[in-house]
């Protein structure tokens, strides 16, 4: 019994005091609080992983049933298995960090024991759906990020384009949680129940399908979950605004974190989704696709944190493709390398952003590597990870997943590869707007203090020797058996061909000759315009959806439908008889004698109708 | 005999109805009216129903007639004006009520074909005592009630008629 | 002359008076003669009562015609006082005049 | 056909001594109201003023009928018509007596024999009341129209407690022809007490002879109701507009009526043409009063005064007849031929009928002379109030009594 | 005199002994009445006691001959389904108590007596197990509502309250000719007696005959709910209703449809039932999607809020008419959850309207920085409207899908469009009601303030409950599904029939469900 409950219930604590009494607290004890509770959580996690040793089999802890209904018995019990630990760690662990980052970064902002409360709740979301034991209490946790993401994206409450953007976030997830809502009726009808170990122990004998069967749709469904999480292609669309939040935020949320969900989910349905090769070839087919989309929008945008947030989706292309492939050690593994160096990105965008006095627009900016040579130099690991520049932790993951993606289908290989070109090209070019140059700007940029670089400084270290020190694929090994297959050398050149290629194109352009762009983008046109507009996806979504949706509604629904026909018919029943008193009351002329005609003409009818009818009878 | 009577009754009866309905001055209808009314006691008598004879004059001709004698005479109400005697009612009308008269005659020849001659004498049933046997025993409460019904009547003639109410 | 007459014409002198009483009923203006039609329309009632009492041969179409005597009397008592009074206030007895119960 | 003759020539016999009677009546009644005030009435015309109600008749009917100018011409002439019809017509149902038997044909002494005689009188009597509010209302006059309405309101109002006294000794007689009521009321109680309705046993009709009375009274227009000719307010009353015949058929209407009331007083009470002494001494007592009659003439008509000559000769020759007429009564004591005698017996209850209304009549007169005239108000008052009530309690009394015994 | 009846007969002193009290002192009537209600609610806590010991079964039962001539007995009883449900009245009733302290200064004494015969005659209603006195309670619970909204409401008050009126008594009339063709039919009223003639076959209804009944007790009960078509009186209702009305109607009033849905429809006209199934389900879907969308759109927030209970409650007609185990706990356990989270939304709109007197949308902006408690409140009772997991709605409506999905999975996915969608206009509205720069239009009366004591004390519970009910379950769930296990033992009798009857597809369909889960 290692009291796994311990885990997520030491931020949730956090979360209570500092919710209920932060108000009257100084910041400082509000960020001890906050900071403790998530690094006793680590250590925690940490203890357990110690203690319970090579986690052969999951290592489930139950509680108490949640609600028992018929036959469907939730319970709220924990488990920790290998894919797990590894999540944990990731969590907590880059959570520790960004949370010593944030005290530093959220010192002069308003509401700061509200924005440590949130962080705090995410933190106990995140630790509930990576440590559920069932689909339900994964969901809880899902949809409990979901709501942190939709508090933190909106802390700025002043900034209506806060309010808005986290509306749209949750709404969106809320869209991929009717998916996973719907795989768990289907699972629940199918197999009775929601606990992993029962659901895949089913599963398991069960054939691998040939066309689109049950498998495939529940695994569709929970692919429809993820896409929404992980900001997939037709659900991606959060994420780019997700960005109006504080940069930790976007740092811990939208790059560490909560969007890797979807894969973990993924990878822990691995059972579902290797029985279905439809739904497989589906993933695998997304991945690239927002890989290759979101890399051409992210070299257009100049908002800094625009670019990472574009740079996160691709990445989370990649691993969908990983998973596609059937690699789902790839993808952790490329899940946890791109932890540490887009966590560090994005920090570091916010270090620079905080020395720039909140300025985010990379053509303000401009030879900063002199003012603030810390930032550029933990940026600088970062650039060469995400760069795939081998030795650097990216280079091995993202090759991975090419191998895996090469083994199953050669021209997703080839779209991964010119993507990782292009990750590297616009990565590059924001580092050389960045730092590179003559400062463009008129803030006059001071280094942050040691508590935010301390954490960049780690992350550095960990983004750089985190490749090959984290070996997860072969960590992983007994969950996902890995791909034997030749470990082709020559992919691996061409992909490390393409990553230097793209650097060096990005400093041809920026830093040798600056003018080149410009010309490049109105050589293009049109299609720089569209690029740079985001594929006008947001405009499309308004348009088709959300416009037709309301004002069909108000005019439609409720103006002809509620008011017009309901109301009408009620309405309309009573003036009816109104009128039609109205007609009888002429009869009440009030003139004797044209009673006594209607008196006399009523006998003769009624003697006309006793006469046929006596007539009959006769 | 009886076919005389008959005849000689009916005729001063119609002559009367058509006299009521054609006067110009109520006093003259009134009196046609009682005439019709003198008849039809004849015609009862004839029918065998001397308690209903007497009855009808003593009630009808001798008590209700004279409270209509009395409110025109009191009324002193002059003749009808004969303004804008619409000519409708007098083309359709009188027609009209000539075809309704054959139609009903028609259907109450053809409804009851075989009706047996009426002889004086021969249902002598109408006596008072037959009459007071009956209206005493089998038909009670409608004497009650119209006993009700009359004192209720002459309630409100009274305060109708008062003149400081 | 047959010394008797058949039922059926006394039935037809009532329908003759009946109509008669409708025809005042309905054409003439002044109240009262009105209301000495409705009497008629009684009588022409009552004679078709005991004309159906004699064929029938009992006594109870005496006593319907007797109560039909009864209840008009009532109704004349009632309805010459009212004559009195539209008289009283309206100074009319024609009827087209007393018609305030018009909407 | 032979009914009809016969009918007929009861019909002209009963006219003609009505109307004689009716006419006589009228001396009667100047002479006994003279004679009430202490003066001696008519005695100039015949002796002592037997021949005036000729002369009276000659003067109305030889007088020039004034018609009133905007008068509705043929009411006013029906409305005397109709009073002295309906009069007549009530009379025709009255039985005087028995069944005779005369030249082999049997046949009552009365015009008809209904068998619901007395439902005709009502009903007349309720008809006749049209005759005065015709008459008051056609002559066009504030005051006839009044005395008529008031005389009709009159009639009506006493019409009830009559027909109700009338309708208790029914009750007992169980018959509504007159006939049978009279002849019901034979015999005697105890030898010396008649069986006469006010004294038969189950419930004598003392108080309904009263209130029979009282409304008679009343339905006539006699004096103490005889509001509507009352002089000194409404002129004449409903016949202040009438002159010469139509103004005389009002007036024998009226006594007519009288008549036909103490008739039926009699019938219905006093025992119709019973006599009032037991047998042996009823076929004496007319013959003994007309004797006394004669006597008294002749006396009367010997040793007269000298102002009126001529009596010595009129009373004694009205002194022959009464004795004639004593004779003919005494006729029923001698065994004579079939014809005759039957004559003779018919005769007797003729005479007994006959002193009855007469007694009736002398009342009717001696009350004019006594009471004073009623106030409108208190006469229609006292018929509602207490003539009515009285009659219902009477009958309600006849009938438990008459329950009770059977 | 066992709790129950005591239960049952405070609320009715105290609408008495309200009406006797002196007139001019607001306050002694206030107090009074918060007391009254607050023992009512203490003493219908030890109700739960013997639940939580055996679990199920019926507890506090009175049966007493109540009217000799049409056998008519004052047969009243506590199951798993109703306890709850008596619960949650006596709760809200201090609560609205609470919340009207200032809001009401007109005629306080009628309004605090009419809220205590509305508490009467609500748990009359659920604790009643003899049809006619059913129908009397829901008389009685109908009059009040009629007056509060028809004298302390807004401007459309009378024609609000009238329609309120007339659209129940339509549907109750209905009822009641039902109820009277059953007593001549069984010659009883009870429920207990006709469900158990229902199931032996003692007592025949002609298949025609059980539609006819089936159909008059649902109108009755669709009305109440409300069900799609039939809605249209709530949103007026509850505009012109005042907080209080609003809490109670929303919370507990609409419960007495649903109830009567699973108390009497399913039990004893089980064929029937299933008959109608298919289109009632769909009725209750297009009233999800039909509510959810409709609430997007209206300027109105009590409106909104009025829509959004038609979409929740759309989720407990099909959890009802899925007729599976799962379904049934969802429907009842979403009736519960859908009365405390609705309740407290009301109740924060009413303190709004408080603050502003105004219920457009558009006169609202920015309201958590003058008053960040209240926005806090309405943040945690929003998410739990819109279904967040460890709050309440969430157990109800997956457990509603769950079940919906066992019988048709097209069902569910339409169904859960209306979580997307519940969402949508929740989100929009507290954004545009808090989120963003206060609108000047707040303050002008007087400054905007926060929730003072008095309104927390009533948000509180509310607050707490919602989150016990999302986290800890099993103090509410195990009786209530005991109860449903009941009735769906009672709805399966005579289906079997109803399957050779019916021929095609159909049969497939309900053999399996009724064999399957």
């Amino acid at each position: 019994m290692q009291h796994l409950w311990l885990i997520p219930l030491l931020p949730l604590a956090g979360f209570l005091i500092n919710g209920l009494i932060g108000k009257r607290l100084p910041n400082f004890p509000v960020s001890v609080i906050a900071v403790a509770s998530v690094a006793l959580s680590f250590g925690w996690v940490l203890k357990t992983l110690s203690a319970l040793g090579p986690l052969e089999t999951a290592h489930v802890e139950h509680y108490y049933t949640w609600f028992q209904s018929g036959t469907l018995n939730v319970g709220v019990d924990l488990a920790v298995d290998r894919l797990t630990a590894v999540m944990l760690l990731v969590v907590t662990g880059v959570g520790l960090l960004i949370h010593i980052y944030a005290i530093g970064y959220m010192a002069h902002e308003g509401g700061y024991y509200r924005f440590f409360s949130y962080m705090n709740l995410f933190m106990f979301f995140m630790l509930t759906l990576v440590l559920g034991a069932n689909f339900l209490l994964m969901f809880v946790g899902w949809e409990g990020v979901g709501l942190c993401s939709y508090l933190l994206i909106g802390f700025y409450t002043l900034k209506k384009s806060a309010g808005d953007a986290a509306k749209k976030a949750f709404i969106v997830n809320r869209i991929g949680d009717f998916g996973f809502s719907l795989a768990m009726f289907l699972v629940v009808v199918n197999f009775g129940s929601l606990d992993f170990q029962k659901v895949f122990d089913a599963v398991r004998p069960m054939p691998v399908e040939q066309s689109a069967g049950l498998l495939t749709a529940i695994a569709l469904l929970f692919f429809v979950g993820a896409t929404g999480k992980s900001a997939q292609v037709p659900l991606y669309v959060w994420l780019p605004d997700a960005m109006e939040g504080p940069t930790p935020v976007s740092a811990l949320i939208h790059a560490a974190t909560m969007v890797t969900a979807g894969v973990y989910m993924t990878a822990r349905a691995s059972v579902i989704f290797e029985r279905s090769p439809m739904a497989m070839d589906v993933v695998a087919v997304v991945g690239v696709v927002t890989a290759a989309m979101a890399a051409t929008i992210g070299i257009t945008q100049f908002d800094i944190k625009k670019v990472f947030a574009y740079s996160t989706v691709s990445q989370l292309g990649y691993m969908f493709i990983a998973c596609g492939a059937g690699a789902f050690s790839a993808g952790i593994y490329h899940l946890v390398t791109h932890a540490f160096f887009k966590a560090l990105l994005f920090l570091g965008a916010g270090s620079v952003i905080h020395a720039l006095g909140g300025e985010q627009d990379l053509r303000h900016m401009g030879g900063l590597m002199k003012k603030i040579p810390i930032t550029f130099g933990v940026l600088a690991c970062a650039w060469l990870a995400i760069s795939g520049v081998p030795g650097f932790s990216g280079f091995y993951s993202k090759d991975e997943i090419l191998m895996a993606a090469h083994h199953s289908s050669p021209w997703i290989y080839w779209v991964g590869v010119v993507t990782a070109g292009m990750t590297a090209f616009y990565v590059s070019r924001a580092m050389f707007l960045c730092f590179f140059g003559s400062y463009r700007g008129h803030h006059h940029p001071h280094e942050s203090p040691f508590v935010m670089w301390g954490p960049l400084g780690v992350l550095a270290v960990l983004s750089v020797i985190g490749g090959w020190c984290f070996n997860v694929p072969h960590y992983l090994a007994p969950m996902f058996p890995l791909a034997e297959g030749a470990h082709d050398e020559t992919l691996v050149y061409i992909s490390v061909a393409f990553g230097l290629g793209g650097i060096a194109l990005a400093f041809l352009m920026y830093v040798v000759s600056p003018g080149i762009p410009d010309v490049i983008a109105n050589a293009l046109g049109p299609i720089y315009r569209l690029v740079y507009h985001k594929y006008l996806v947001d405009e499309l979504y308004g348009a088709v959806i959300v416009s037709p949706l309301v004002n069909g509604s108000r005019a439609l629904l409720w103006r002809f439908m509620d008011a017009g026909l309901i109301d009408g018919i009620v309405n309309g029943t009573a003036t009816m008889s109104r009128t039609v008193g109205g007609v009888l009351r002429l009869f009440q002329s009030g003139s004797i004698r044209s009673y006594a005609a209607w008196v006399t003409v009523g006998c003769v009818v009624l003697l006309m109708v006793l006469g046929v009818m006596a007539g009959g009878v006769q | 005999m009886d076919a005389i009577l008959f005849l000689l009754f009916a005729a001063i009866a119609v002559a009367c109805g058509i006299n009521l309905v054609v006067q110009t001055h109520p006093i003259s209808s009134a009196l046609s009216l009682i005439g019709v009314m003198a008849s039809l006691a004849v015609l009862y008598l004839l029918l065998g129903a001397e308690f209903m004879a007497a009855a009808q004059m003593i009630v009808y001709a001798g008590a209700i007639m004279v409270l209509f004698v009395f409110t025109i005479m009191l009324l002193n109400a002059g003749a009808e004006q004969r303004k804008g005697k619409s000519i409708i009612a007098k083309v359709l009308g009188v027609p009209a009520l000539i075809a309704f008269l054959g139609l009903v005659s028609f259907l109450i020849q053809s409804l009851l074909p075989r009706s047996e001659e009426v002889k004086f004498g021969a249902f002598t049933g109408g006596t008072a005592q037959a009459i007071g046997k009956k209206l005493f025993t089998e038909y009670l409460l409608p004497f009650e009630v119209t006993s009700v019904l009359i004192l209720v009547a002459i309630l409100g003639a009274v305060v109708l008629a008062r003149k400081e109410i | 002359m047959p010394t008797s007459v058949p039922l059926n014409w006394y039935l037809i002198l009532s329908a003759i008076l009946f109509g008669l009483g409708i025809a005042g009923f309905v054409f003439r203006r002044n109240i009262i003669t009105v209301f000495m039609s409705i009497e008629l329309m009684l009588n022409a009632v009552n004679l078709s009562f005991i004309s159906f009492s004699y064929q029938l041969r009992h006594v109870d179409g005496h006593i319907f015609s007797f109560f039909v005597m009864v209840v008009a009397a009532a109704e004349a008592a009632v309805g010459l006082a009212i004559i009195l009074t539209v008289f009283k206030n309206r100074a009319t007895l024609a009827i087209d005049d007393v018609s305030s119960m018009k909407n | 056909m032979e009914f009809i003759i016969i009918s007929l020539v009861k019909a002209a016999v009963v006219a003609a001594v009505l109307l004689t009677l009716a006419a006589y009546l009228v001396w009667i009644e100047r002479k006994v109201l003279a004679h009430i005030q202490l003066r001696v009435g008519p005695y100039r015309v015949g002796p002592n003023g037997l021949l005036q109600p000729l002369a009276d008749l000659i003067k109305l009917v030889t007088k020039e009928g004034v018609m009133p100018a905007q008068v509705n011409k043929f009411y006013y002439l029906l409305a005397p018509f109709l009073a002295v019809a309906l009069a007549l017509v009530s009379i025709s149902v009255i039985p005087f007596g028995t069944q005779i038997e005369v030249f082999g044909i049997k046949t009552y002494m009365g015009l008809a024999d209904v068998n619901i005689g007395l439902l005709v009188i009502l009903a007349v009597s309720a008809v006749s009341v049209y005759a005065i509010a015709l008459g008051g209302w056609a002559s066009n006059n504030k005051y006839a129209l009044l005395g008529g309405l008031r005389s009709a309101a009159q009639m009506i109002s006493y019409e009830l407690p009559m027909s109700l006294a009338i309708a208790s000794p029914l009750l007992m007689a169980n018959t509504l022809s007159l006939r049978e009521v009279a002849e019901s009321q034979a015999g005697f109680y105890f030898g010396f007490l008649p069986k006469w309705y006010i004294f038969q046993m189950p419930m004598p009709q003392v108080i309904a002879f009263a209130v029979f009375l009282i409304a008679g009274f009343a339905e006539t227009n006699r004096v103490p109701f005889d509001l509507p000719e009352a002089e000194n307010e409404l002129v004449a009353g409903f016949h202040t507009e009438y002159s010469s015949t139509c103004f005389a058929a009002f007036f024998t209407a009226e006594y007519v009526n009288m008549v036909t009331i103490s008739a039926l007083a009699t019938h219905l009470f006093l025992g119709g043409w019973n006599p009032i002494f037991p047998e042996p001494v009823a076929g004496l007592i007319p013959v003994l009063i007309f004797l006394a009659a004669a006597a008294a003439l002749f006396f009367h008509g010997l040793n007269n005064v000298s102002t009126r000559p001529w009596d010595k000769y009129t009373f004694p020759v009205v002194g022959v007849v009464a004795l004639g007429v004593a004779g003919i009564f005494a006729l029923a004591f001698l065994p004579l031929p079939e014809p005759l005698s039957a004559i003779a017996n018919a005769l007797h209850p003729l005479f007994w009928f006959g002193v009855k209304v007469g007694a009736i009549l002398f009342l009717f007169i001696w009350v004019r002379g006594t009471l004073p005239r009623f106030r409108f108000d208190q006469l229609m008052k006292f018929a509602w109030t207490f003539l009515f009530p009285v009659a219902i309690v009477q009958l309600l009394a006849t009938a438990l009594m008459v329950a009770l015994v059977k | 005199m066992n709790l129950l009846n005591l239960v049952l007969a405070l609320p009715l002193a105290g609408f008495l002994v309200t009406l006797v009290l002196p007139k001019n002192n607001a306050n002694v009537i206030r107090l009074f009445a918060l007391i009254l209600s607050l023992a009512v609610f203490v003493l219908s806590l030890g109700l739960a006691a013997p639940f939580h010991e055996t679990g199920n079964g019926n507890w506090f039962v009175t049966d007493v001959p109540w009217i000799q001539s049409p056998e008519i007995r004052y047969h009243v009883g506590l199951d798993g389904l109703s306890l709850w449900l008596v619960l949650l009245s006596t709760l809200l009733t201090p609560v609205s108590i609470l919340v009207s302290w200032k809001y009401i200064d007109r005629r306080v004494k009628e309004f605090y007596a009419f809220l205590l015969l509305l508490e009467f005659g609500l748990i009359g209603v659920f604790v009643a197990w003899d049809l006619f006195l059913f129908y009397v309670f829901w008389e009685v619970s109908l009059v009040p509502m009629y007056f509060l909204i028809g004298v302390w409401g807004h401007e459309r008050r009378i024609y609000a309250a009238v329609k309120f009126f007339l659209y129940t008594m339509a549907g109750s009339v209905l009822m009641l000719a039902a109820i009277i063709f059953l007593y001549n039919k069984a010659g009883t009223f009870d429920y207990v007696n006709l469900v158990d003639l229902l199931q032996r076959g003692r007592l025949v209804l002609t298949s025609q005959e059980q539609l006819l009944l089936f159909l008059a007790f649902f109108v009755a009960f669709a009305i109440k709910v409300p069900l799609f078509p039939l809605h249209t009186w709530l949103p007026d209702a509850h505009v012109e209703a005042p907080t209080a009305g609003s809490i109670m109607l929303a919370a507990v009033m609409l419960k007495m449809g649903c109830y009567g849905l699973v108390r009497f429809c399913l039990p004893m006209f089980p064929q029937a039932a299933h008959r109608c199934q298919s289109w009632i389900v769909i009725l209750a879907i297009i009233g999800i999607i039909y509510g959810a969308l409709v609430a997007m759109v209206q300027p109105n927030m009590k409106k909104l809020v009025a829509y959004s209970s038609v979409s929740h409650l759309g989720f407990v007609v099909l959890g009802v008419f899925s007729f599976t185990q799962n379904g049934l706990d969802g429907a009842v356990y979403q009736m519960l959850n859908h009365g405390i989270s609705t309740g407290a939304l009301f109740m924060l709109v009413g303190y709004l309207y408080e603050r502003t007197h105004s219920l457009e949308i558009k006169d609202y902006g920015g309201v958590s920085t003058p008053a960040p408690l209240l926005a806090t409140v309405f943040l945690i009772t929003m998410l739990a409207s819109i279904g967040l997991p460890t709050l309440n709605n969430f157990v109800g409506e997956y457990l509603v899908l769950q079940g919906s999905a066992a019988v048709n999975f097209n069902w569910t996915i339409a169904a859960a469009v209306g979580v997307i969608l519940s969402a949508c206009y929740m989100l929009w509205l507290y954004q545009r009601v808090f989120v963003g720069e206060t609108n000047k239009s707040l303050s002008h009366h007087h400054p905007f303030l926060d929730m003072n004591g008095r309104e927390l004390a009533a948000a509180l519970p509310l607050v707490v409950l919602m989150v016990w009910m999302g986290v800890y379950t099993k103090t509410f769930l195990p009786m209530v599904s005991a109860a449903n296990q009941r009735i769906i033992e009672q709805s399966k009798t005579g289906v079997e029939t109803l399957v050779e009857t019916q021929g095609g597809k159909r049969i497939a369909e309900l053999r399996e469900l009724v064999h399957g889960r």
